[in-house]
């Protein structure tokens, strides 16, 4: 039963594929990717439309008030709203801007943002582009996206566009090495670079208790959060918004962009939110494996989109609660952290397996991790203690 | 149809003139760049198509050497665009004609 | 391998190309030398190259293009300026492509279609690049780092 | 604790060099912790040693040794080790014990000397080296150290290098010990030439047991007496005696601690060390090597006596009679009573050492002046310094019964007596023994007793510190007599090996009376010529020696070392500087000459190249290159310096390649 229920849209699209039986391969080829792309815009541009209410309730209750509440109950037709207006708002387009350029560079980065959700398995058997190379294509795709920022900084000719792309793709550039790297351990423990394959490997209780997520391993634990930091900084949010960073240069690469093309990009960031996340659930939280065995019950799907569902709910926690950083701050970080904290991970993933995969590999691989985050942080101590800021003026 | 080999090489062939024209008829040196870059993808082409034409069960040899050209390739372009800046802020021109300080 | 795919890929590749050789604005040819790339890398797809297509993707649309937007936008004087185009280097550039087609062409034994052939996984790229080539990879990694550091120094700004 | 001495006995050395390093590395201001740390580095050793002395205790004959390679030079390796046996840790004591007393001495002694520190890391490096010397099990090692003894004693000889004469003095020492050395080192390559060791000891193997002697047969004899170079040159035998009294240029406690206890002990302590060599193949006790020995010893300890006799300055009576004592003890090794002389060793330590120190004393209270004749009754300024004087003077003269020197002295002249070739070394020996009990009144009177000449008038007793080295060097040498009666000849026991039993019937014997009536003649004979020394007496001026105005020319003889020195600079050094003389003038006249000439051929050929050169080849050259200028104008006209011109011909280039291919195929 729980099986029918867990393979029921697969079956759905064999029935959709099945009435086109004697048709010529490359025709049932065509449909099924269409049906594929049709669902996967369907679902995370519901959800993206549902997450940008959801994020301003939170965060509304976060901070004492209470949101939007006025179009349809609780506020959730608040989207729709918000469509209507983006799209009927004029298209402004700077005089000398290089128009090309500045109407491509929306258009990229939403294609890549859709793009990379292509690889992640959303279910048992629920991979909508099965590729040998799966978190390759990720980041080979993903890695437009700074691209397409330049586009967007360049093609508007402002100058505040141009710094906030500069920023954007340097802050890009420097947290793409620690969320690649981060990723490798999974992908060498492993043994293969496809993303239904890692998430087989985590299927299955230790004990019949604790799932075998990686995140349960030290170097799991430590890659996850270093991924989640570089997700965060990849999907320029909070507090890692500097190239956007309102107060200081407008809206960054986004400064000239108006109405639809402005909802696009918008989009295309949380889109690539969704991505980081649901590549972060594959590589480390099981992807749609559910945390206990009574509990596998229930659709796997069903799962992903819970574990998805927390993961942004963390993302919206964290916009809530941190300031925004500053950039030499960010830079500092990335380099003399980061980076050997990932290569970390890569070397205990390599001392947890050689060790044997058991508590004796846990002990090392968590002994090599502690050791060089002690390291560092002794290291990287500024000698700065954080105090209450002072006020000379205001009081 | 099946496409044969030939149509593969006169692919590469087309892309690598293209290259050679970026090459040796713009004045910007950053075209030169672009050239060499496409004529290298063209030799990639070239190594991925033969492989695949090849006989099969052998080590992929091509697959290998376009995998350590496109590395090369990037030093190449590292390396290359740095000298485009240095040499812009040597002599404030990036225009080729103009750097003909070798000339005999 | 299916040749209607194989003619759209290469007809956008060759126009991309011929787009980035000759478009008078440097951005434009930048950004036309990326779908090159991505054509390029559509064209190893067909092939059966998948890894090697992505890692073109990866490199070249991530980096070396990023690279080559950054030195324009470094190099700001000349760019957007025409500076005519020179026919002799067009010349060459045609006869060398007659030269290679008519070479191609009368070579019987390129007249060939592709054998059947086992997928090239991951798996076994990784096994050939820490067995047989091992080596060469060291050295590429070697020769990357010296790239990288000739880049920086290269770069750096002189102190006075 | 038996087991761990062993294997760590190179940690006796080490406490003393690491006390050396740390004060060299403090700065020269900090005297304190430079003593500190010195007389710290000594008593660690000192503890160290007695664990070594007392783990050598629990059975006769006790022999550890601790050996480890040093490097390999293709099949061979090169071993070196430590060595624990009676001999090295009763001198381990010796050398700590009194080195001890002279390091507190000295803090009281050099209290005003401005390279203080300096000073005390030179004495802990002599200390460790010495230390090292003894417990080495290799003859390169024993080698190794012995040139580090070697190199502390000559920059301790110069320390107050300001003074001319001291470092005149450090170089005599340093170059003459040179020449002993030079043998030593050819008689250690020969060693290892024919034993294939330098290894004392090794289970079997080493050069001094069975195997490794059976290996050297006749060659022992020399490898021997080159050795025996070595220490003639160190322990100031005759004929290289001639730089131990010149080495009083150094600071008393130096002259205590190098040429009395410890260092030139050294000859004596390697002769014992390899005695197997020397007695390889011996025919009731006599070889020729040890023939040797016995000889340069007794002429060593005669000669000495007689210029001690006629010494002014304090320092260098004590110095020859050290000479005398070590030849003494060379000849008792020589005549096979290794027992005796290593004893007759240690004790003349003890009471060397005392009487250096208490000449020190007498030195420092008398402001700096060494010559006897300007002293006088100081017996009741110096109470403590004479008490102690006398103690050391009498164990010298051998007074048997209560001091040390007495009952050695004693044993090396039964030793003697039974020699088989001859007696005659006997009866010189007989006559040493009563011109030590001479000179050492002389001297005694001189300083002690009578009226206070110029030097004494403001003399002063000694501070505390420095008296309580005397004090307990002279209790030492009280002491150490209990064990070396015949009575209860332990100490003898302990050093061969055979078990001690308590006779007290032993204890008198001819030898015993010999003895005293030779002492007490010599000492009663000394107290009636200098009865009145110092003083006018009859025809006599005050500033005379009784013995001077009796036979001037004998006095002068002695008083002039024997015309040793003398002689050496006619014939040696002389020699040497007419050879010097020779190749400077072959080589400013003769071998010039050829080079010049040479040089002038040299030269006729370059004036002839150089015609051809410039008449003939260079105008071949000119048109060469005014062609190759034209052509290369001619071609340059390529060179646009344009990359895309260059790029473009490669391009052609391959294209007319690819034609080419193509027409060919």
């Amino acid at each position: 039963m729980s099986n029918s229920i867990d393979q029921v849209f697969v079956h759905a699209k064999q029935w959709l594929l099945s009435s086109l039986t004697g048709s010529p391969g490359w025709v049932v080829q065509v449909a099924s990717i269409l049906i594929n792309i049709f669902m996967l815009l369907a679902v995370f541009l519901t959800l993206f439309a549902l997450i940008s209410v959801l994020e301003r309730k939170i965060l509304a209750r976060m901070q004492n008030r209470y949101g939007p509440n006025r179009v349809g109950p609780f506020g959730l037709f608040q989207p729709i709203a918000d469509g209507i207006k983006m799209l009927i708002k004029e298209d402004i387009v700077p005089a000398r801007a290089d128009k090309i350029v500045h109407f491509l560079a929306p258009v990229l980065i939403a294609a890549v943002a859709i793009l990379t959700l292509g690889v992640i398995p959303y279910g048992r058997n629920m991979t909508p582009f099965t590729i040998d190379g799966g978190i390759l294509f990720f980041f080979a795709v993903g890695s437009a996206t700074e691209l397409a920022v330049f586009m967007a900084g360049w093609g508007s000719n402002n100058k505040f566009s141009m710094l906030g792309a500069m920023r954007a793709i340097a802050q890009m550039f420097s947290y793409e090495l620690p969320l690649i790297i981060t990723a490798l351990p999974v992908v060498m423990v492993v043994g293969s670079l496809t993303p239904d394959r890692i998430v087989a490997a985590q299927a299955g209780y230790t004990f019949d208790l604790v799932p075998r997520w990686f995140v349960f391993t030290p170097w799991g634990a430590a890659a996850f959060v270093l991924f989640f930091v570089s997700g965060l900084v990849e999907s320029n949010r909070t507090p890692f918004d500097v190239p956007e960073g309102e107060s200081e240069i407008v809206a960054g690469h986004m400064t000239e962009y108006s109405g639809f093309k402005y909802a696009t990009f918008f989009m295309a960031e949380y889109i690539g939110m969704f991505a980081v996340s649901g590549l972060a659930m594959t590589l480390f939280l099981g992807g749609w494996h559910a945390p206990a065995r009574i509990l596998e019950i229930i659709p796997s799907y069903v799962w992903f989109f819970v574990k998805l569902g927390s993961l942004l709910f963390v993302y919206i926690w964290v916009r809530g609660t941190l300031p925004r950083t500053r950039i030499d701050q960010m830079m500092n970080f990335a380099w003399k952290f980061m980076l050997p904290m990932a290569f970390t991970c890569v070397i205990a993933a390599a001392v947890w397996h050689y060790a044997g995969r058991g508590l004796r590999g846990w002990l090392w691989s968590f002994l090599v991790i502690a050791i060089v985050y002690t390291a560092l942080s002794t290291l990287l101590d500024t000698g700065r203690k954080l105090a209450p800021r002072v006020y000379r003026f205001a009081e | 149809m099946t496409p044969t080999l030939q149509i593969f090489l006169i692919v590469s062939a087309a892309l690598f003139s293209t290259g050679l024209l970026a090459a040796l008829s713009r004045r910007h040196a950053i075209f030169i760049l672009i050239g060499i870059e496409m004529m290298l993808a063209a030799a990639n082409l070239n190594f991925i198509a033969f492989w695949r034409f090849g006989p099969p069960h052998q080590p992929p040899t091509g697959v290998m050497i376009a995998l350590f050209s496109i590395a090369i390739a990037a030093a190449e372009a590292a390396v290359g665009l740095a000298m485009v800046i240095a040499v812009y802020r040597h002599y404030h021109t990036t225009n080729v004609d103009q750097l003909d300080q070798l000339r005999g | 391998m299916n040749s209607a795919a194989l003619i759209i890929i290469a007809v956008f590749t060759l126009a991309a190309a011929l787009a980035a050789a000759t478009l008078r604005k440097l951005m434009h040819a930048a950004l036309s030398l990326v779908v090159v790339f991505v054509g390029i890398a559509a064209l190893f797809f067909l092939l059966g190259a998948e890894f090697v297509g992505l890692a073109l993707v990866f490199i070249y649309v991530g980096a070396v293009a990023v690279l080559v937007v950054f030195t324009i936008l470094l190099t700001p004087r000349d760019v957007g300026k025409d500076r005519g185009f020179n026919w002799g280097g067009a010349i060459v550039a045609v006869a060398v492509f007659g030269g290679l087609t008519w070479s191609i062409l009368n070579t019987q034994s390129l007249a060939v279609v592709a054998p059947h052939m086992p997928a090239l996984t991951v798996k076994q790229i990784g096994k050939t690049l820490m067995t047989i080539y091992v080596w060469p990879l060291q050295c590429v990694g070697l020769l990357l780092t010296a790239a990288l550091i000739g880049a920086l120094i290269l770069v750096m700004e002189e102190k006075r | 604790m038996n087991s761990w001495i062993v294997t760590h006995l190179w940690l006796v050395p080490a406490e003393p060099f690491a006390a050396s390093l740390a004060i060299l590395s403090v700065s020269n201001t900090r005297r304190k912790s430079a003593a500190a740390l010195a007389v710290a580095g000594q008593i660690i050793a000192l503890a160290l040693s007695v664990v070594a002395f007392v783990s050598t205790l629990q059975t006769h004959g006790f022999r550890a040794v601790q050996n480890f390679t040093w490097f390999t030079f293709g099949d061979q390796t090169l071993r070196l080790g430590f060595v624990l046996d009676p001999l090295a840790a009763a001198m381990l004591v010796m050398i700590t014990v009194v080195g001890l007393c002279i390091f507190v001495f000295s803090v009281g002694y050099m209290a005003e000397d401005k390279n203080f520190t300096r000073f005390f890391a030179y004495l802990s490096f002599f200390s460790g080296a010495m230390l090292g010397l003894v417990i080495a099990n290799s003859l390169l090692l024993v080698f190794i150290f012995w040139e580090l003894v070697g190199l502390a004693s000559y920059l301790l000889i110069g320390f107050w290098i300001e003074r001319p004469s001291a470092a005149a003095a450090a170089k005599k020492a340093f170059i003459t010990t040179r020449i002993g050395d030079m043998g030593f080192f050819l008689g250690v390559l020969w060693l290892y030439d024919r034993a294939g060791t330098l290894l004392f000891y090794d289970n079997g193997r080493g050069c001094l047991e069975g195997a490794g002697l059976a290996m050297l047969g006749a060659s022992a004899t020399f490898v021997a007496l080159l050795i025996f170079c070595g220490a003639v040159g160190k322990s100031g035998q005759f004929p290289l005696h001639v730089w131990l009294p010149d080495a009083m240029e150094g600071p008393t406690p130096v002259s205590a601690l190098i040429h009395a206890a410890t260092m030139v002990a050294a000859g004596v302590f390697l002769v014992a060390r390899v005695y197997p060599l020397f007695s390889l193949g011996a025919i009731s006790g006599v070889t020729s090597s040890l023939t040797v020995v016995v000889w340069i010893g007794v002429t060593t300890a005669l000669m000495a006596a007689l210029i001690a006799i006629a010494q002014a300055d304090i320092k260098r009576i004590l110095a020859y009679s050290t000479v005398s004592q070590l030849g003494l003890m060379m000849v008792s090794l020589g005549v096979g009573g290794v027992a005796a002389g290593i004893m007759h060793l240690l004790a003349h330590g003890f009471f060397k050492a005392l009487l250096f120190l208490g000449a020190g004393s007498v030195i420092h209270g008398c402001h700096g002046e060494q010559d006897i004749r300007k002293m006088g009754g100081l017996r009741r300024f110096m109470p403590v310094t004479f008490m102690t004087y006398a103690v050391g003077m009498m164990a010298l003269s051998g007074m048997p019964f209560f001091f040390c020197g007495g009952w050695t002295k004693e044993e090396i002249l039964h030793a003697t007596a039974h020699w088989p070739p001859s007696h005659v070394p006997y009866y010189l020996i007989l006559v040493g023994v009563v011109l030590t009990a001479l000179y050492m009144t002389r001297q005694i009177i001189y300083v002690f007793f009578g009226n206070p000449r110029v030097a004494a008038e403001r003399a002063h007793e000694s501070p505390r510190i420095m008296t309580m080295p005397l004090i307990v060097l002279a209790f030492g040498a009280i002491l150490l007599s209990a064990v070396l009666t015949p009575a209860w000849p332990w100490l003898h026991g302990y050093l061969t090996g055979e078990p001690t039993y308590f006779d007290v019937a032993r204890l008198i014997q001819p030898m015993l009376f010999v003895s005293l009536a030779l002492v007490s003649a010599g000492v009663g004979v000394g107290f009636w010529i200098y009865r009145k020394a110092g003083t006018q007496d009859g025809g006599r001026p005050a500033e005379v020696d009784p013995l001077e105005y009796a036979q001037p020319a004998l006095f002068r003889f002695l008083a002039n070392k024997m015309w040793i020195d003398e002689l050496y600079a006619r014939t040696v050094i002389s020699f040497s500087w007419m050879a010097a003389r020779l190749s400077d003038w072959m080589d400013r006249y003769f071998w010039d000459g050829l080079v010049r000439g040479f040089g002038a051929i040299g030269q006729l050929f370059g004036i002839f190249t150089t015609s051809v050169d410039e008449r003939g080849i260079n105008a071949g050259v000119d048109e060469t290159t005014a062609g190759a200028r034209g052509l290369g104008r001619v071609m340059s006209t390529a060179h646009s310096g344009q990359i895309q011109t260059y790029l473009g011909a490669i391009a052609i280039g391959m294209l007319a390649l690819l034609l080419l291919y193509a027409w060919l195929a």
